[in-house]
């Protein structure tokens, strides 16, 4: 798979990077949501074309630290309708799933960032979501 | 201005400089728990995650598996655990604003809760978080003590105020009870002086059978 | 009483409680870091450690060595670095007392510092906390700016005041500074202000070629 990671902890975009290039992925990542849109269109254009699967998506991420990573991922979903999204947050917050779902559920995912602790089954959710199915923490299930 | 009203105003002012400052403080350990140790945990968990997979695999010392097996499951817990702790010093969803942190309350409280709020309404930081902590309880005691079906939760701006009503269909007797010997207040006693604190009201009528209404008025602001 | 005093009065109240609620609150955060996850994480430390010295001599995959040296590395880090987030939050030395508490503070500074603590003073612990976080502050100006070959902490009652006297031997200028446009104030604009909220008072002498001296008075209790 193609991934693209956006996430301003160095220390987490660093482990995620090691993680999937470890198994085989082609990996990229950037630190805030402007840039991520800047990175997905760049692979876009590129060519030949080099359009991402998916994209992991921290929410909450420079200038302003609140929900960067979800206004970037609505904007991916709907230029890039192809592109896996997944929301990647230490929170549930209910409101910004429900935003990233609402419309088309296909292709996108909520989880929170301790599922990467079970790595077989992250990488597992990464590629359900790359296939266009939706992946939903079994904590966001009991609040929705 | 009397010396009286000069002591007013600058009391005033040190009020609101301290529950600003508090307020600022609590926002900043959140953020730093949630940017450090938070983020080191989780890559700690993916890192033994990985470990664990590969000894699973390839190993057969059962006391090493059992070493990494458990340190991975620790590590886990204690995220689960900072992010409670996290939440109770600072709800993160509070800095996309009180609407957001309300609904994101609702849906993790077991019972209905049916959340409205005035989004023109922007009261001070401070305010909403002390708003918030109001809901949290009231919300908490709904579903501890009430028996009710559902709580309903309105957030409105009435002229310089804000005003929370939070409402349960349950069976009544609310009370604000008194400190106890060691001067621990118990919930609705904690909120209700904090409230006064910063010149607003709070308000329970709560007659047996139910239902049980509290309302909470704020100042926008609290800086003089 | 007129209603301008019983309004002083009101003021004051909710101003010592504010002080004491916030004060009681940042103790409970560092308590439950420390017996949470402080603790949770130190077991994890020891199951790493083991197993990384069981991996070095039995075991030959350097990729598993690695990954569980850097969680081991990774999980240290987070213990140092929470320790230190904690500490900021509220010194854990505090709850032994400001003395020492100061003297913890003294024997961590890269600085010669003497600390002459009156133990008869009593002051409640939301005083305590700010006369330490001043102390710390003048301490980090003075290891930070001063150039000074020493530090002179004195801490005495004072009738119903406690007084704190930090001197260095440096060269002098410091000066609290304004707040800049984005309202941040700096450290000793910082401790004006919290201490002129509480009613005390915060005076710099800091001539060019020194020594500085600055001497805080605080009220021994906030509380009305
Ligand atoms: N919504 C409610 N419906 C019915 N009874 C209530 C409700 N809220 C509070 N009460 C009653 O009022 C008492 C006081 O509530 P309060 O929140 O002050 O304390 P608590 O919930 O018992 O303890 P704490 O909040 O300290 O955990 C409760 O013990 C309960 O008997
Ligand atoms: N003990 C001292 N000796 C000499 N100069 C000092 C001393 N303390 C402070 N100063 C001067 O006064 C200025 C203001 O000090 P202040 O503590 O307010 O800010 P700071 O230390 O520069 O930044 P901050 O405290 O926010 O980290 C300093 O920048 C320094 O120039
Ligand atoms: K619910
Ligand atoms: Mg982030
Ligand atoms: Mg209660
Ligand atoms: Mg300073």
């Amino acid at each position: 798979m193609r991934v693209v990671i956006a996430e301003d902890s160095a220390i987490l975009r660093d482990g995620l990077v090691a993680l999937l290039a470890r198994r085989g992925h082609d990996v990229v990542a950037v630190g805030d949501g402007d840039a991520l849109v800047a990175e997905v269109a760049r692979l876009h254009e590129a060519t030949p074309p080099e359009q991402p699967d998916v994209a992991v998506v921290d929410i909450r991420m420079p200038p302003t630290f609140t929900d960067e990573g979800l206004r970037a991922a609505l904007m991916l979903r709907e230029r890039y309708p192809d592109v896996g999204v997944l929301l990647f947050s230490q929170y549930v917050e209910t409101r910004y799933a429900t935003e990233l779902f609402s419309g088309n559920a296909r292709g996108a995912g909520y989880l929170l960032k301790d599922r990467v602790a079970d790595v077989s089954d992250f990488i597992d959710a990464l590629t359900r979501i790359a296939d266009g199915q939706t992946v939903l923490d079994p904590e966001v299930v009991t609040q929705l | 201005p009397t010396l009286t009203s000069l002591r007013v105003r600058d009391l005033e002012h040190a009020r609101g400089s301290m529950a600003d400052d508090a307020d600022a403080r609590l926002r900043r350990i959140e953020r730093d728990l949630h940017d450090g140790t938070q983020a080191r945990l989780v890559a700690v968990a993916m890192q033994l995650g990985e470990a664990k997979e590969q000894l699973t695999t390839t190993q057969t010392d059962p006391e090493l598996v059992d070493l990494v097996s458990n340190a991975h499951a620790s590590t886990k817990e204690a995220i689960a655990e900072l992010r409670e702790l996290a939440r109770g010093i600072h709800p993160p969803a509070l800095d996309a604003g009180l609407a957001v942190a309300l609904e994101t309350l609702a849906a993790r409280s077991p019972l209905p809760v049916t959340v409205d709020v005035d989004a023109s309404a922007k009261p001070a930081p401070a305010v909403e978080t002390i708003a918030y902590f109001c809901v949290a309880e009231l919300v908490t005691n709904a579903v501890k003590h009430a028996g009710a079906s559902g709580v309903y939760v309105l957030v409105e701006q009435q002229g310089t105020s804000l005003r929370l009503r939070v409402r349960d269909d349950g069976r009544g007797g609310a009370a604000i009870t008194q400190p106890d010997a060691k001067g621990h207040r118990s919930g609705l006693a904690g909120l209700a002086e904090r409230v006064r604190a910063v010149d607003g009201t709070f308000d329970v009528v709560s007659p047996a059978g139910g239902p049980t209404v509290v309302t909470v008025l704020l100042p926008m602001s609290v800086s003089a």
